[in-house]
């Protein structure tokens, strides 16, 4: 397909089903992120840069044939290599048998969540979520420090003037029923967040959500109204809000005699304090993912408007 | 009855995967990702009820409202200035890959 | 009683797959995108509330049914919203209506007027 | 019994269908395009290791025993954020490109440097 506005929709596809496979490999939590991830969010950010840098493929190939050559022999090696791998579902398999029986019988008695995910997310693997964090974070800031700066071409002044008009004139049934969704959304996504110690949820997804929500209104609203209602400082803020938040318990733990990220000593009760600690790291988590998705897309769809 | 009902959902996902390919516009395609989204909400909430555990509606809803989302994103897109003047696909769709 | 509601909770699945797959039929027979949006658009939301009724007769726990509830009334609220929506920008981008076409040959092939 | 692998060769299949677009197409959304399926095939070959027959999502519920392995589920939940967030930041790169270039095809961009040196 050399039509980029197809391939993206292709891609919106792709990434539904492989939500579903989720799923019926049971690992609801990440079909989860999957659904507001990859369905929603990365659609709509192919989209834009596909409307930025023009529609056209160049039908130009590099060398296919050799290209072939490399798939192939990569793919041959790879498909050798799985022939020593463990049968698909099989249960004595080496990945079962470390740490995941460990997290799987005591996670109850140690954190008091039922869903093993978040545990595992939030207190057993801490380090390495707040590593994801700050990776989020920094992926924003680049995102923030390319297309902030640096001049606009004309081309981009000419396209500005009919996206807006188009859109916020008509469709007065689109604007009236998305009034009706946000609150639900956002309310959603509070659920989502604050649940995710007993069902799928968490952070993450939160995060994603409520930036959806927000995205849905800059777009039927246009996005000089979102402009007004949203204060962009504060989403700056709150990005860096969110690292500091999760760094801050950490640091919390510290002072009162555990170790990084250690939550039993947050409360009296070790089971508690592993609930509290939780709790703010998700809620850490949860607003810099919203933050740094709405200021990825306000600057991606910034890019074609007047300043 | 209800391995019946995901066996369909299926089998049209698999007929809206077929229109997003050959669909001669775009809009042919917005459509089967709109239809796909909704099949795949249905396909979730089956899937719930026939691993038998269906408190993971949630997903489900997550599905229904991004779809909308991501459905009023494409048009959002497809109406700016730079796609609104050709409405078919540029460029052969189906020689390539 | 309860012969009863797995009867008509069987049915409405049923009926429910029949019409999505009479929609997923619509979208790959009919000659151009309105006809087929047509065909979408009316079954989807039929189609999907039927089975999400099958599904909510199926279980007893009051949290599940809830949820199915709001899926449902999402559903009906949105599945036309976006139908209208992507007909009428289908409509303001000038892809004309089979019947206004000129030549039309019946095939699925693209014209430009 | 061989084909018990065969999770493996749909994710080997998926990856190189996204390797091939990296390397053959010289469009850099494209690229991004096939580097996003590469990923989501990654994903795949995680959360198909994790699945255990006969066991459910690992969401303690009582009357359950078996569970599949939760670990792979963490590491790709936040690997999935981590890969958007960074398929933003290479948009952005490759709309700045366009930007300065005019072009996002690879082959126009090196002729372009190729000509100022």
């Amino acid at each position: 397909m050399r039509d980029l506005f197809a391939v993206v929709m292709m891609l919106g596809i792709f990434g539904l089903l492989s939500a579903s496979f989720f799923v019926v490999m049971d690992a609801v939590d990440v079909a989860f992120t999957e659904a507001s991830v990859g369905a929603g969010i990365s659609t709509l950010l192919m989209l834009t840069a596909v409307t930025l840098t023009g529609r056209l493929e160049d039908g130009e190939r590099h060398r296919p044939m050799w290209a072939l050559v490399v798939v192939f022999i990569t793919g041959g090696l790879l498909i050798y290599g799985t022939l020593d791998m463990p049968y698909f579902g099989s249960a004595d398999a080496p990945i079962h048998q470390h740490v995941a029986p460990r997290y799987i019988h005591d996670s109850m008695q140690e954190t008091g969540l039922p869903n093993i995910v978040t545990s595992v997310l939030a207190s057993y693997r801490g380090f390495d979520t707040f590593g994801e964090v700050v990776v989020i974070f920094t992926a924003g800031m680049g995102v923030l420090a390319l297309l902030t700066m640096g001049s606009r071409t004309g081309i981009h002044r000419v396209m500005a003037d009919s996206i807006f008009y188009l859109m916020h004139e008509q469709h007065l049934i689109l604007r009236i029923l998305t009034k009706i969704l946000i609150p639900f959304i956002l309310l959603f996504a509070l659920y989502v967040q604050f649940h995710g110690d007993f069902g799928p949820g968490g952070g993450f997804q939160a995060g994603v959500i409520f930036a959806a929500a927000i995205i849905l209104y800059a777009m039927v609203f246009g996005l000089s109204t979102a402009r007004r209602v949203i204060n962009r400082t504060f989403f700056k803020l709150l990005s860096a809000i969110g690292v500091l938040l999760y760094g801050g318990v950490g640091v919390v733990s510290l002072l009162n005699g555990g170790n990084f990220l250690d939550y039993n000593v947050l409360a009296d009760d070790p089971v508690a304090g592993q609930h509290l600690g939780i709790l703010l790291i998700e809620f850490g988590v949860g607003c810099t993912v919203a933050s740094v998705m709405v200021i990825i897309f306000f600057n991606f769809s910034g890019r074609r408007e007047f300043p | 009855m209800l391995i019946a009902a995901t066996l369909a959902i299926l089998v049209v996902m698999m007929m809206a995967i077929i229109r997003g390919f050959i669909g001669p516009t775009l809009y042919d395609r917005i459509l089967a990702v709109n239809m796909f989204g909704t099949k795949t909400v249905l396909l979730i909430s089956l899937l719930g009820f026939v691993m038998g555990r269906p408190e993971f509606l949630d997903i489900a809803i997550v599905y229904a409202l991004i779809n909308f989302i991501s459905i009023i994103g494409v048009l959002h897109f497809s109406d700016s200035a730079a796609f609104g003047n050709d409405p078919h696909d540029t460029g052969s769709t189906k020689k390539e890959s | 009683m309860d012969i009863v509601v797995n009867m008509s909770s069987g049915l409405c699945l049923l009926l429910g797959s029949f019409l999505c797959l009479s929609g997923g039929i619509g979208i790959i027979r009919f000659p151009d995108f309105y006809t087929r949006m047509h065909a979408v658009g009316v079954t989807d939301t039929l189609g999907a509330g039927m089975i999400l009724i099958g599904l909510m007769l199926q279980n007893p726990d009051s949290l599940v049914i809830i949820k199915l509830l709001m899926i449902l009334v999402m559903t009906i609220f949105i599945s036309p919203v976006a139908s209208h929506a992507l007909a009428k920008a289908a409509f303001r981008n000038d892809l004309v209506p089979l019947s206004d076409r000129n030549e039309h040959k019946g095939g699925t092939e693209s014209s430009n007027p | 019994m061989i084909l018990g692998l065969y999770n493996y060769w749909v994710v080997v299949v998926l990856m190189m269908i996204g390797l091939y677009i990296v390397i053959a197409h010289g469009n850099l959304i494209k690229k991004i395009v096939g580097l996003t399926i590469f990923q989501t095939a990654v994903f795949i070959f995680y959360i198909s290791m994790a699945k255990v027959d006969g066991a459910t999502a690992p969401v303690l519920a009582e009357g359950i025993s078996q569970y599949s392995n939760p670990l792979p589920h963490v590491l790709i939940l936040t690997a999935i954020v981590v890969g958007i967030a960074t398929v933003a930041l290479g948009l952005a790169l490759a709309v700045r490109i366009n930007e300065a270039y005019g072009s996002i095809e690879e082959e126009s961009i090196q002729n372009q440097d190729n000509q100022e040196c």
